[in-house]
This record gives structure tokens, C-alpha cells and sequence, in this order.
């Protein structure tokens, strides 16, 4: 008990900056106990390709990545239990976060909601649902609003993403990928982001001049947490990976976490900063990323289809 | 007027121009573009990027790599050469067109070999989980990745000259009785050295600049496991762009370092051997 | 040290180089691989140093069987062509290697080396050279350090391949001669490798004649010259040129007039060999077209004759009428080789004239 | 006289230069340890899922559109870059002026820049708000980044070294006799370069473009930032693989790479063999 | 067309490769330019052709000066002396190059150009090389295709640069020999450069010999071996040794007896230049040891000597013995060319024996 432990939190993209504070915090809380202070490390990447790292051998203690499916695809292999999702509370999304409309200051295309996306002449940034875990969220946002429309079906629905992704110039292989496009290169109208990263932008980009625009309709996205059960019993890490993601409940944590734009699972430590929107969930509208994901993303999915010589 | 198949200046002047102007364009313009950003907001922001631990780790990690990779190679392309250039057994071409293959692989695809061989889901991957030996998203990945991406760079520039000097020499020492190991040491490297310290500090430059290949076997863990280049996508990819360009640039500059003691070593290679080096 | 070549065949890709060669060198003699572009010479000098291998056949040096002695033990001291000089070793580094290199309980001391490496470059003539570096030095000096370099391996044997080739006319000269003086003096077995037949007359006790790897004549030069054994070697040595005859009803039918019929060849093609002295040729209203005249002091003149197409080079005999370039000439033969095309050989001598002819 | 006749024939002939074991011990251990092991795994895994599995992988629109773009744009980037390259090896070689030095060593830059760097880079430069992409894009309309045009001017920073250093040892070998001889017969400079200096550097280029082509077929780095990444558009063939094991699908990522590997394996032994064709009555 | 080389100077970074140059080549006329390594040739060549440019002095080629007019105007034919062929041209390419640059008007039709083709293959004769490349032809071809794609250009002027050194010894003599019969029948006004003066005297009707840029002699092969001009072409033509020798009190000193003392020189140093034929040696005991014996048939036998550290060839007059290799000989002089340090030159006799030599 006397040598300091590591870990290791295979992570995606967005959360480097809330998890470096993070570990700030759990360092002290954990040199509280009476515990050694742990060496923690982070690593950070498109969702997808930190799950396939971890499969492929990354030694992490935990994973906190931007889908459920990338954790499934890791219980997949056995690394951790499949009923993962049940051990934390909260679906193991200890916060969450929604898909919102970075645009340029004054919102000049006046875009307000999705129909407002699909207009002639509008440029839409987003990633490659293929490669990012973000860009996920922002087909099945898009989906799961055409499917509430009046005389909505799967068929419009697709009708719609197709429509989505015909007016997007640039498919970076990331989020972040997405918004220096944006920001930085001035490509498109408008970024699909998630809420987080568009306030991380107005933060990091000032001189910009970028507005965040909130439809009042949106996805709620539910990144989850897991300790990589097989890591932590090689490595003898158990009780700190689990102390690791529990203390991603407590107040300290949530507040946080809604520092960094990512919606607190306790409203308290929100702070109001969150306006109120109507979120859809992936397992009510798909039935679980499971099934989101084989019959949107996989190959020959939908999103194949959308790309196929005369599937658009 | 002096020798009949100089050039008319201005067709010279002309072409040296347009040279200079593609070189400036396709050349140094994304050098320059990468100072540029670096130095934005002045020397000191970029300074403190070069400074941080995790950046200071990263050098660490980039010149424990090279020192690994860059002699394999050396040492490999040596025998390469030797056996090409000085050997007699069939399949000589098929030799020389294996050690050039690495040049025609996609780096994506040299780290993806690695990952099919020692992943966990690959041939030798649950050996090694059961031995406890990581391969991967560690030091040996690293350096396996950028071994295979540097490897022709050696064996490429010193099979041509040594198939091109001969070995008249090194029969001769064999005739006054000199072993394999005086003749490579006192006649052979002395032979090759400015080529073969030109082939090293291509390999080193190269090797210190691989992203493709080394990014599918690092595991990208901050201060573990980035190497420099890596290091500058993290930093790129948190919006700290001065940062990134700085850690960038320095890199940049130790390859131009590099290519410098490269012309430098030839220029005086030239002199040394009267213009037959 | 006697060397003893015996049925030795080398073959590159089935073309043989070497051709069931047999030759034995006596100790302390100087023998020369003498033979056209080609024929194999350098081949048999690489597999008597150990730097090549024989198909067939074996090599022995003072008695030994070399198959499995390795090049670095023969002891067998080579002077390469172009030298292969160490460029980047200064000239007593170069001369000091093969001392240097040898294993640590034969190795003299460092002392002893330089003892040694002064007195090389002494006794080939070039002691002030020590510091410079074979890129400094004119193609004879190099050669010089070759051969101090081969020597200080105190070799049993030295083989030499065409050291001369690269020098200058005049500098070839001189520098040929006193090899053969450093040979004289020291007494080690030489065999030298040559395609100037001069270099090889001149030198060599005994010439081995190559044509196309195999072995035509290995005999004294004075032998070559007089005894040629095929028509190979009558045409190569000495400045002999070939003229096509034939035997007709028993007599000689050939384009030069003067040479007695052999006894006893059948009737067939012969081919002559004729050396300048033993063509006559005078002004005068003869069958062969002058094409120059060789100046020549104090010798007889010799011209270049046309005769049939074949150029000839014959001699005018003193007081006799020197023939203008481009007039005509008349000819005579005082004497010639014949092969038969049976391989039968014969020295023909001045005879009668046949009627046509026209003597000057 | 030799003792046995199965001796006369051997695997490896005898030969006096010492230590060929080794180094051909020592270069089949690099050799197969570092590339050829490696290389089979890639060879043997897209097999698991059978032939008709790889069959559809490679025949997907997407990866047929990629295998288009990539052999394509490397092709005409490999195709720019020769002229430029042979003009850099010709003036570096040919002509005496201050910086030529500077240019000599230019010419590797991008063996040393980082690619990822370069790429990052060349977006900047060749955006439509950057240095060079705002001029073109105000002059010409072009636009540059984020289309295959963008995907070609960063396959051609990368080719441009392999094709400059190919033709510049020829280039320096050139005899000038050939040239002099040109002009005593009556030619004009122009006359003698094109009929006597770029047949003799011929070979060298073609071989110069394959290696550039290869590269550049391979290339990620310094492409996926300037592409664009549009499916059936901008999309390269690594970017696919990459695509693919996100995915987990490792035979899939594999049997791409396997192509692309033998598809330039084969474009380099066509190129070889032109290569061969053109050095007629040549050793 | 006559050549005039008037005062041509050329000089590389201070150092004179060139130092005024004047010389006359008629219309018709075979020159040859002679001389060691180094001593210009070749760059008086690359001035005629247009290669190079003087820094000073004038050019004229049939009167006209060619200070303005380039390479490709001159109408020069130049065989160089590695060839310079076109390696990816076939031998026919090769020669139709000249004719197919011309510009559009000048340049005959493709069958007229096929035509002059195989003419030129046939005249260098080798009609049956035309669709071979260059890599496949032997050195002796190489330099026939070399002619031919020269000749196609209709030159006023042939220069030709040490055109048979990359040959074999055989085939060089010959090829030499066909050179000069193409000569004599197109007539065409010929520079040949070479560093072997063999070559020079058989071929040329005038030899301008080159002293370190300078010119030492241009005159008619007999003149220069019997009236050298400078001691240094007194050494370099003919096989003549040099001793040193002085005049003393009035008298020759010389280690070598029999000859008379030039009339009217000043007491001094004198260097001797004896040609083989003018030193005679016997076997007997003299000063001289014999280094070796030239083998020779017909011909006088020739010896080599060695007297006082240096080596000279000496001739055995008919009936006189012949020394032993190793043995001592006897020697005494025929004639000689003497130089005095001031430059006097003299032609020594048979004179009076002083009374310390012994005649054979
Ligand atoms: N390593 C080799 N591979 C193939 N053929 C060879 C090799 N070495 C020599 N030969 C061939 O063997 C024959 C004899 O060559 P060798 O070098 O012994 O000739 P040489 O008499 O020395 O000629 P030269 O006077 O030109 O040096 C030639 O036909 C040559 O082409
Ligand atoms: N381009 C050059 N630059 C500098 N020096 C040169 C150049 N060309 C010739 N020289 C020098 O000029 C002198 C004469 O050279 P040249 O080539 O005319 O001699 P050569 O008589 O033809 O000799 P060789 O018989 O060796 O061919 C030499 O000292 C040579 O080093
Ligand atoms: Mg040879
Ligand atoms: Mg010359
Ligand atoms: O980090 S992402 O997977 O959302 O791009």
C-alpha cells in the first residue's frame, strides 16, 4: 500500500481539459484517505480508435469515452463486464452533454433549428461519424428530430441526414478536427458540436466572433465510464480505479464538470448555465447503441448509403 | 563566352529563378508557415510550449526512439549493403528490392502490422499478455514502427556507392592478411563513412519526424507515451496553437540541423576525396 | 616458391575463363601471363592469390595444396591494376597495413613497424612520400607503394596485374625495368600479368601465352619468337603478319614471292606468318602499294605495304632503293612460319622463285 | 579433379571476401525480423474472413473511389513533381550561384519535416483564408485545401525529393563529352538537351517517379488535414484503413492495406520494366 | 582547309595549360599533336573545335577567325577520345544525328539521311552495326561509329583526341594504320592528338610536340629524330637515353667513350641524347652491367645497361658477342646529340678514344 499507484484513463477527445483539473482534485481527495498520491495519466484521441487501444492491449484502468458502444465493443472482447453500464449510477454517465449550433456572431443564415440546416446554401461542418464518436451524436440528433416531425418515418429521416451531409464540405476525422475547420480555416455556416466543446471554442476563440445556438430539440448524449476489469486486477488497481469514477459523482466533481460545459448530473451543481431543451435519448428513439450503431454506422449502415454512387 | 555547353545566362538565370521559386513555394512556404505561427505572440509563449514537462517528455521519448531505430538501421543497412554490393548468391535484386519496400508502405499500414502482430487480438498478442510483456502503446512499439519506416533509408544510399567503388580494396587487404573484421573496420567504413553519415542523418531525421505510423502504436498517454510529433497533434488538438507550431518548429529545426550537417559532411567529403567522394 | 597450376578451369555463367590450364613456375622466376583482352589472365592471377576459385583443377604453391587455404594465409603478395590503394590511409599507413593487421602474437611493435615501412619506401625509391596520401602521388609513385605495400607481407609469391597499364609511355618504360631490377635483387617468384607483348618479351624469363582461356605456349621469349607453337602465337608475338597461301600440286602458291615449299605437306590453305625483317620490299614496279614509311635512324627503314587488302609491314635491306608513300613496291621473302590448317608447322627459308614473281 | 561432383555446383559458390554469412545472416534477421514477419501478418489476416469478404471490402464504392483518388493524385502529384524535380536536380547540379548549397539541402526537407506538421502547415497556407489559398482563390476561384486538388499539392511536397535525388547523381555522371560531342555536330543547346541530356535521364526519372508514386500512395499524415475527407471525393485510401479499424474491423483494414501494397508493387515492376525497355543494348 | 593557331594562350585559374600556341596546318596535311601528360593537347584541341576560348591569341580555320563563331557553326569533326557516344541511340542514330539537327532548310529528307547513313558504315566498315547500341559494340567499333558520326557532318577539319588509347595493343596498331588509309583517300585536314610518339611518327606528315603548354617542335618526323630542337624533344622522341656528361678544358667528359667534342662549345655541363643504335655494346669487361637481353630476330640484338645508376639500351653490332644477362659489357658510341646548358645544340660523331676507355 505504500508505492504510489497508476492509472491510466483511456479517454476521447473533449475532456482533456476537465480531466487535468479532475485529477487535480482526485489526487487530493485520495492523498486525503490516507492513500499514497497516485501517478494518474490520461490519454486522449478520437472515441473509436481509444477503444480499439485499449482492445488492442492499451493497459487502462478506466475508460471514459463519448459512446456506450465503444465501451461495448470493449466488453466485446471480454476486458470488462458486459453489464458494465449497470454498475455506476446514471447509466455510468456520471455527466452529459447535447448537440447544439456553434455559427458565425449574429447567426447571418439565421439558423435556428434543424429545418433551418437543411436550407439551400447553408455549409455544415461536422465529423465523420465513421471515425468520430461526436459526429455520431449529431446524425442521430438530426435523425431522431426528423422522426418526431409530423408524417415522420425512417425514409424522411434518412432523407434528411442525407440532405445534412450533402451540404457539409469538409468530414474531419474528429471533433476537434471539426472546429479549428471552422474557427480557424472559416469553412461552413455552422458546426454540429457538442455543447461543451462549442463553449470550450467562444472560450478559446474570442476574438472569433462565434455565437452558440441552442434548437429546442436535441439528443441527449450520455458519455460513460468504466473500469477495464481485466486491467485492474492484472495491475492491482481496483480500488482506485473505482474510488476514480465514484468520486465523478460527488459534488466536487459535478460542479467540475459543469465548469466544462458538461451538464452535472446533479442539477445543484449546474449553476442554471444549462438552458432547457428537449433532449431525446439513444435508447428510447434507436433501442440502444447497439442497434444505433450497426444499422447507422456500420458498414453498409445507412451512412454508407447516404455516400453510395446514386444513394443520395 | 567560355565553354560551349554553359547555357545562355538568361535561360540559366531563368531556370535557377523558377528553381528557387518552386522551392520556395512547394518547400519552404509550410517552413515558414510553421515558424510563422510558432512565433505569433513572441518568443516566450512558444518558449514555455517548448519547456513544458510534457513536451520536454516528448523530446525525451523522440530522442530515445531515434537512438534506438537509428542504429538498428545503421547496423542492418551496413550488412545490407555488404551483402548486396560485395556478396555473391542468387536473388541479389529481390534483396535490394525487399530493403527498398518499406518506402512503398503506407506508414498507416507500417503501424498496423505491429498491431496485427502484437495486439491483443493479434498472432503473438496473448502470449505476451501472459508473459507480461508490452509491445505495444510502449517504447518497443514505438521504435518496432519507426524501424520500419526508416528502414531503407541506410542500405538505399550506400548500396549504390559501394556497388560503384568496387571491392578491389578490400581484396587487397585480404591479400596482406587482414581478417573480415579489420578489413570492414579499416578499409570498408572508411571507405563509406560520409555516405553512410549521410544515410544516418536521413534515417535520424525521419525517424525523430514519423507521425503515420508511430500514432497507431503509441497510446497517445500524455507525458509516456507521445513523442514529439504526437505531442504537437495533442497540443494542436487543445486549441494551444503556438504552442503546437512551437514544439513543431523546434522539431522542424532539428531536422534542418540535420540536413545541414548533411550537406556539411558532403561538402567536405568532396574536398577531402577530391571531388570523386 | 614453385607454383604448380595444374588442369585448372574457371567458368563464369558455362563460359569458360579458364580452360584446363597447367603451368609450373620455378622458384625465384619471373614468368608473364601474356594473352589478348579476354583470355583469362586476370581470372588465373585471382585464383592463385585465393581471391577467386577454380572449378576444376589445383593450385599448389612450394608443394602445397592451396584448395583450402584461405587468401589471408597464402602470403602471396598482389599488385592490383589500378593499385586499389587505401585513399584514405597516408602512403606508410598503406605500406604499414599488412603488418598491422596480423594476428597480435606475430605482430611486430610499433617501433618495428616504422623500422620496416622506411626501409620499404627506401627500396622503392620513394622515402619522402611517407606522410602524403595515394591521392597526392603521380601514377608511378603509386605504383611504387604498391608494390612496397605487397611486399611487406615478405610474400612467398608476387603476382602482378598489368602494373604497368595506367602510366604514361615513358614513365612505363623506366618504371618496368627497374621492377625487374627490385626482382633481381630480391629474388622473389613473380608472375606478372600483361597484354603488351614487349612488356612480357622484355621482362619475363618465361611467357605463358593465353587465347581464350586456355593455355597456347609457355616457353622462354627467344622460344615464342622462334618456335611459335600455334598460329595463335605467331600472330600475337613479334610484329608478324598473316598472309593466306596454299599448297598446290605440292608447290607453295602464295602472293609473296621467295619461300621454299615445305617438305611433305599435303595440298590445302596455309596461312604464313611473315616478321618485317623477313619481308624485303624495294621500289620498283612490284604487286604492293606503299602506304608509309616509317622513319627510322640508323636501322633500316621500314615500310607499310598493301598488298590484296592485307596490310604488311616489310624492311628495305640496306642499299637497296627506299620506295616513295603511295608508289608501288616490289617484295621478296627471306623466310616464314606456315601452319597447315592440320595444325602442322613448318619454318620455310628463302627458296626459288616461282616464274611470275619479280625479284628486286 | 574435384572430388565430388555434387560439390561442384553449390547453393552459394565459394567466395574469398569473408563475412557473407554474416552479413547475410545479419541482413535476413533485420530484414525478416523488422519487415517481412511484420508484412505477413498483414498478408495472412484479411484471409479469415475468406475471399468473397475481401472481395467486398475492395469493391466497395467508397474504397474503389479511394483507390481512384489515391493512385490518381499520387500519379499526377508524382507527374508534377518530375518536371520540378528534374529542374531542382538540373540547376543545383549545372549552374554555380549563391544559396545553391541552401537549395541543395531544401530539396530533403520534407524527408525531415514531420508530415503531420507539413500537413497542418499546407492547410494553413492553402485554405481559403491562408496565405497562398486567399490569393488563388481571389485571382482564379480555385480552391485548393479540402478538395483532391489539396490532396495533390501535399502528395507533391512529399514525391518532390524522392525524384530530385533519383535524376541528380545521373544528372552529375552525365558525361559532358556527350554534350560537347552534340554541339560539334551541329546542334543547338535546346537540340542537344532535348535529343541527347533527357533520353540519357529517362531511366532515372521513371525510377525517380516510382519511388515518389509509392511514397505518396502511402502517405497519411500530411494529407488527411488538406483533404477534406469527403467519401468518394477527397477520401484517401489510408484514411479508409484507418476508417475501417475504427470500426474494429481488422481483416477489413488489412485487406486494403494488402492491396494498396500490391497494387504499388505491381505499378513499380510495370514502371521497372519500362524502365528496362528504354535502357535497350544497355548492361 | 588550312588551320592558322596564332599566339593562343588559355590559361586555368593563373596556371598556363596553353603559352602561346602558334602553328600552321595545311589543307590536306595530317598533323599530330605529341607531347607527356598534362602538356595541353587536349585543350588546343578544344579551342580548335570551339569547345573552349582562348584568352589570348587567334583561331582561323580557311582564313576566316573563329573568335565569333560557336562549336555547332564550325563544321569541326571531333572523335573524343572515350567516343562520346550516344548511349541510347543506336549506331545508326548515332550517325544521322549530325544531319537530322540541321535546321529545317539544310536538313536532307529521312531517306536521303538513311542513305548518307549506311554510305558512312560502309566507308568506316561496319555496315552491319547499324541497328546495334554502342554498349554492344567492341572499343575498336565504338571508335569506327565515332568516325563515321564525325565524318557525317562534312567537317572541313578532323580533330581527333587520343583516338586508339582505350584500344587493345592489336587492334590498335591496326585501327591506327586504317585511320590514316581513310585519310590519304577522303583528304580531309587532320589534327590527331596523342601521348605516344610510335603513334605520332607512323601517322602524321608533321608533329607539333607540346612542352607544358608550350611548343617545343612542329616539323616532319624524320627532322625531329634527327635534328631535335630542345633537349626535352631530343628525350622524348626516339627511345634516346640522356647522360650527363661536361666539357672540360675543352674536351668531352663522358662516361661513355668514342665521341668527338662539338666544335667551339664552352667548358660546362652538356647532357648526351644516344639513340640505341648509336651505343654499342660487346660482352667484355667494361664498365656496364647487363640488366637484360632483349630478345629479337633478324634485327640487331638490344641490350640493357646499367652505368653509373642509369639504365640505357644499347645495340650488339653484328659479329660482336653477345654479353650475359648479369654479365659486364663493354660499350662505346656511335653518335650522339649533344645540349649545352645555353641552349647550344650540336650532332656528335665517332671520334677519338680517350686513352681510359677500352673500344670492344
Ligand atoms: N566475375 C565475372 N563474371 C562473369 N564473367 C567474368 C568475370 N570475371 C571475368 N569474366 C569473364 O572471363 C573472361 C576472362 O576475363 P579476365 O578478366 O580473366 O580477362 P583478362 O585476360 O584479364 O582481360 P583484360 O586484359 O581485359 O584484363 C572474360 O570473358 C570475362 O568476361
Ligand atoms: N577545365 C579545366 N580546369 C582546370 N584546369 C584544367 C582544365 N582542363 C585542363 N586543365 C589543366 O590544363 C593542363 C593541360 O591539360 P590538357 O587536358 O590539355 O592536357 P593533355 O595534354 O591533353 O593531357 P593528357 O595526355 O593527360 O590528356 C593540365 O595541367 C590540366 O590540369
Ligand atoms: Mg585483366
Ligand atoms: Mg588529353
Ligand atoms: O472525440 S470524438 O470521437 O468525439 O471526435
Amino acid at each position: 500500500q505504500s508505492a504510489p499507484q497508476q492509472l491510466l484513463n483511456v479517454s476521447y477527445d473533449p475532456t482533456r481539459e476537465f480531466y487535468r483539473e479532475y485529477h487535480t482534485a482526485f489526487t487530493a481527495f485520495w492523498a486525503a484517505q490516507g492513500h499514497p498520491r497516485p501517478r494518474l495519466s490520461a490519454s486522449h484521441g478520437g472515441s473509436g480508435r481509444q477503444a480499439r487501444a485499449v482492445i488492442d492491449g492499451l493497459a487502462a484502468d478506466v475508460v471514459t469515452l463519448a459512446l456506450a458502444y465503444d465501451i461495448d465493443e470493449i466488453a466485446e472482447r471480454g476486458l470488462l463486464s458486459k453489464e458494465w453500464q449497470r454498475r455506476l449510477p446514471d447509466n455510468s454517465s456520471p455527466y452529459t452533454s447535447t448537440i447544439v449550433f456553434l455559427v458565425r456572431r449574429g447567426n447571418p443564415k439565421a439558423l435556428r433549428d434543424w429545418p433551418d440546416l437543411l436550407k439551400q446554401g447553408v455549409s455544415v461542418i461536422t465529423p465523420n461519424p465513421k471515425t468520430s464518436g461526436g459526429a455520431r451524436w449529431n446524425y442521430l440528433a438530426l435523425w431522431a428530430w426528423a422522426l418526431r416531425q409530423p408524417g415522420g418515418t425512417e425514409a424522411t429521416a434518412e432523407q434528411a441526414v442525407a440532405q445534412l451531409f450533402r451540404q457539409v464540405p469538409v468530414l474531419d476525422t474528429g471533433a476537434r478536427g471539426s472546429t479549428t475547420t471552422f474557427v480557424q480555416r472559416g469553412q461552413g455556416d455552422v458546426l454540429l458540436a457538442w455543447e461543451n466543446e462549442a463553449h470550450l471554442a467562444l472560450k478559446e476563440f474570442p476574438q472569433a466572433g462565434l455565437e452558440i445556438v441552442y434548437p429546442p430539440f436535441s439528443i441527449l448524449a450520455e458519455p460513460p465510464v468504466a473500469v477495464v476489469d481485466q486491467n485492474v486486477e492484472r495491475r492491482g488497481t481496483r480500488a482506485l480505479a473505482e474510488a476514480y469514477l465514484q468520486h465523478l459523482y460527488s459534488d466536487e466533481a459535478q460542479r467540475l464538470a459543469a465548469k466544462h460545459f458538461y451538464r452535472p448530473r446533479q442539477q445543484a451543481a449546474a449553476g442554471g448555465q444549462f438552458p432547457a431543451i428537449e433532449l431525446a435519448t439513444v435508447d428510447t428513439v434507436f433501442g440502444g447503441w447497439g442497434r444505433a450503431q450497426a444499422t447507422h454506422f456500420n458498414d453498409g449502415g445507412v451512412f454508407d448509403r447516404i455516400y453510395r454512387p446514386g444513394g443520395r | 563566352m567560355r565553354e560551349a555547353t554553359r547555357d545562355p545566362t538568361w535561360l540559366s538565370a531563368g531556370l535557377i529563378g523558377l528553381a528557387v521559386l518552386i522551392a520556395l513555394v512547394v518547400l519552404v512556404l509550410p517552413l515558414a508557415a510553421v515558424f510563422t505561427e510558432a512565433l505569433r505572440r513572441g518568443w516566450e509563449p512558444a518558449w514555455e510550449a517548448i519547456t513544458d514537462p510534457d513536451a520536454i517528455s516528448a523530446m525525451y521519448l523522440t530522442l530515445l526512439v531515434a537512438a534506438i531505430a537509428v542504429p538498428v538501421n545503421t547496423i542492418g543497412g551496413i550488412a545490407g549493403a555488404w551483402a548486396v554490393a560485395r556478396c555473391d548468391f542468387p536473388g541479389r535484386r529481390l534483396l535490394v528490392t525487399l530493403i527498398e519496400l518499406p518506402f512503398s508502405v503506407s506508414p498507416v499500414i507500417s503501424g498496423l502490422v505491429y498491431v496485427l502482430l502484437f495486439g491483443a487480438q493479434g498472432y503473438f498478442g496473448p502470449w505476451l499478455q501472459a508473459h507480461d510483456i508490452q509491445i505495444l502503446f510502449a517504447l518497443p512499439g514505438l521504435v518496432l514502427a519507426t524501424i520500419f519506416v526508416t528502414f531503407p533509408f541506410v542500405a538505399r544510399t550506400l548500396i549504390p556507392l559501394m556497388q560503384e567503388q568496387g571491392q578491389a580494396e578490400e581484396e587487397a587487404a585480404l591479400t596482406l592478411g587482414a581478417n573480415t573484421a579489420q578489413i570492414l573496420w579499416h578499409v570498408t567504413l572508411p571507405k563509406i563513412r560520409w555516405a553512410l553519415l549521410a544515410g544516418i542523418l536521413l534515417c535520424n531525421a525521419r525517424a525523430m519526424g514519423e507521425f503515420g505510423a508511430v500514432a497507431v502504436v503509441s497510446g497517445h498517454i500524455r507525458g509516456e507515451t507521445n513523442t514529439m510529433p504526437l505531442h504537437v497533434e495533442i497540443l494542436y488538438n487543445e486549441y494551444q496553437f503556438v504552442g503546437a507550431f512551437a514544439v513543431a518548429a523546434l522539431l522542424a529545426l532539428l531536422g534542418l540541423v540535420t540536413l545541414g550537417a548533411k550537406t556539411a559532411l558532403e561538402l567536405l567529403s568532396r574536398q577531402r576525396m577530391g571531388g570523386h567522394a | 616458391m614453385s607454383v604448380r597450376i595444374a588442369g585448372v578451369s574457371r567458368r563464369f555463367s558455362g563460359q569458360a575463363a579458364l580452360d584446363d590450364v597447367s603451368l609450373e613456375v620455378a622458384t625465384g622466376e619471373f614468368a608473364a601471363l601474356l594473352g589478348p583482352s579476354g583470355s583469362g589472365k586476370t581470372t588465373l592471377l585471382r585464383v592463385l592469390a585465393g581471391l577467386d576459385f577454380p572449378d576444376d583443377g589445383r593450385i599448389e604453391i612450394a608443394g602445397t595444396d592451396m584448395a583450402r587455404v584461405p587468401a589471408r594465409e597464402r602470403q602471396v603478395g598482389v599488385v592490383f591494376q589500378h593499385y586499389a590503394l587505401f585513399r584514405h590511409m597516408s602512403v606508410a599507413e598503406n605500406v604499414a597495413f599488412g603488418l598491422k593487421v596480423r594476428p597480435r602474437a606475430r605482430r611486430p611493435d610499433s617501433a618495428e613497424i616504422n623500422r620496416r615501412v622506411r626501409e620499404l619506401l627506401e627500396l622503392v625509391q620513394i622515402p619522402e612520400l611517407a606522410a602524403r596520401f595515394p591521392d597526392q602521388c603521380s601514377g608511378g609513385q603509386r605504383q611504387r607503394i604498391a608494390l612496397a605495400r605487397a611486399l611487406a607481407i615478405e610474400p612467398r609469391l608476387l603476382l602482378l596485374d598489368e602494373p604497368f597499364a595506367a602510366l604514361d609511355a615513358v614513365v612505363r618504360k623506366e618504371v618496368r625495368r627497374w621492377v625487374r631490377g627490385l626482382h633481381d635483387r630480391l629474388g622473389i617468384t613473380t608472375i606478372l600479368v600483361t597484354h603488351d607483348q614487349e612488356e612480357a618479351l622484355e621482362l619475363a624469363d618465361r611467357v605463358a601465352v593465353l587465347e581464350r582461356g586456355r593455355l597456347a605456349q609457355f616457353a622462354a621469349p627467344a622460344t615464342l619468337l622462334a618456335e611459335p607453337a600455334t598460329a595463335f602465337v605467331a600472330g600475337f608475338i613479334g610484329e608478324a603478319c598473316a598472309i593466306p597461301a596454299r599448297i598446290l600440286h605440292g608447290r607453295l602458291d602464295s602472293p609473296i614471292p621467295g619461300l621454299s615449299t615445305p617438305a611433305g605437306w599435303h595440298d590445302g590453305a596455309v596461312r604464313l606468318f611473315l616478321r618485317p625483317h623477313e619481308l624485303l620490299a624495294e621500289a620498283g614496279d612490284g604487286p604492293a602499294l606503299v602506304r608509309m614509311i616509317h622513319p627510322s635512324l640508323g636501322a633500316a627503314t621500314r615500310v607499310v605495304l598493301e598488298l590484296d587488302g592485307h596490310t604488311l609491314e616489310a624492311t628495305v635491306p640496306p642499299g637497296a632503293a627506299v620506295p616513295e608513300r603511295g608508289g608501288r613496291a616490289a617484295i621478296r621473302a627471306s623466310g616464314a612460319i606456315a601452319f597447315a590448317e592440320d595444325g602442322m608447322r613448318a619454318r620455310l627459308v628463302a627458296g626459288n622463285l616461282p616464274a611470275h614473281a619479280s625479284a628486286p | 579433379m574435384s572430388t565430388a561432383p555434387l560439390l561442384r555446383r553449390p547453393f552459394l559458390r565459394r567466395q574469398a571476401l569473408p563475412g557473407r554469412g554474416l552479413a547475410l545472416g545479419v541482413t535476413l534477421m533485420w530484414l525478416g525480423g523488422f519487415i517481412l514477419i511484420p508484412l505477413a501478418a498483414l498478408a495472412l489476416r484479411p484471409w479469415e474472413k475468406g475471399l468473397p469478404a475481401i472481395w467486398e471490402v475492395l469493391t466497395e464504392p467508397r474504397v474503389l473511389a479511394g483507390f481512384r483518388l489515391s493512385f490518381g493524385a499520387s500519379a499526377l502529384a508524382a507527374l508534377i513533381a518530375a518536371p520540378l524535380g528534374l529542374l531542382l536536380a538540373w540547376v543545383i547540379t549545372r549552374y554555380r550561384f549563391p544559396g545553391r548549397r541552401s537549395l541543395d539541402a531544401l530539396i530533403d526537407l520534407p524527408f525531415a519535416l514531420p508530415t503531420a506538421v507539413a500537413g497542418l502547415a499546407m492547410t494553413a497556407i492553402f485554405a481559403n483564408n491562408g496565405w497562398v489559398g486567399s490569393l488563388l482563390e481571389g485571382w482564379f476561384g480555385w480552391k485548393i485545401a479540402f478538395t483532391p486538388a489539396g490532396v495533390v499539392v501535399a502528395l507533391v511536397f512529399v514525391s518532390l525529393p524522392f525524384i530530385a535525388r533519383t535524376v541528380e547523381p545521373v544528372l552529375r555522371d552525365l558525361p559532358r563529352e556527350a554534350e560537347e560531342a552534340a554541339a560539334t555536330l551541329g546542334a543547338t543547346r535546346l537540340q542537344t538537351i532535348r535529343r541527347v541530356v533527357l533520353p540519357a535521364l529517362l531511366p532515372a526519372l521513371i525510377t525517380g517517379f516510382g519511388l515518389g508514386f509509392a511514397r505518396a500512395v502511402g502517405e497519411y499524415g500530411s494529407v488527411i488535414f488538406i483533404a477534406g475527407n469527403m467519401p468518394m471525393v477527397s477520401e484517401i485510401l489510408p484514411l479508409l484503413i484507418v476508417v475501417k479499424l475504427e470500426q474494429f474491423d481488422y481483416a477489413g483494414a488489412a485487406a486494403i492495406g494488402l492491396a494498396m501494397l500490391l497494387a504499388a508493387f505491381l505499378i513499380l515492376l510495370a514502371l521497372n520494366l519500362l524502365q528496362h525497355g528504354l535502357r535497350r543494348g544497355r548492361p
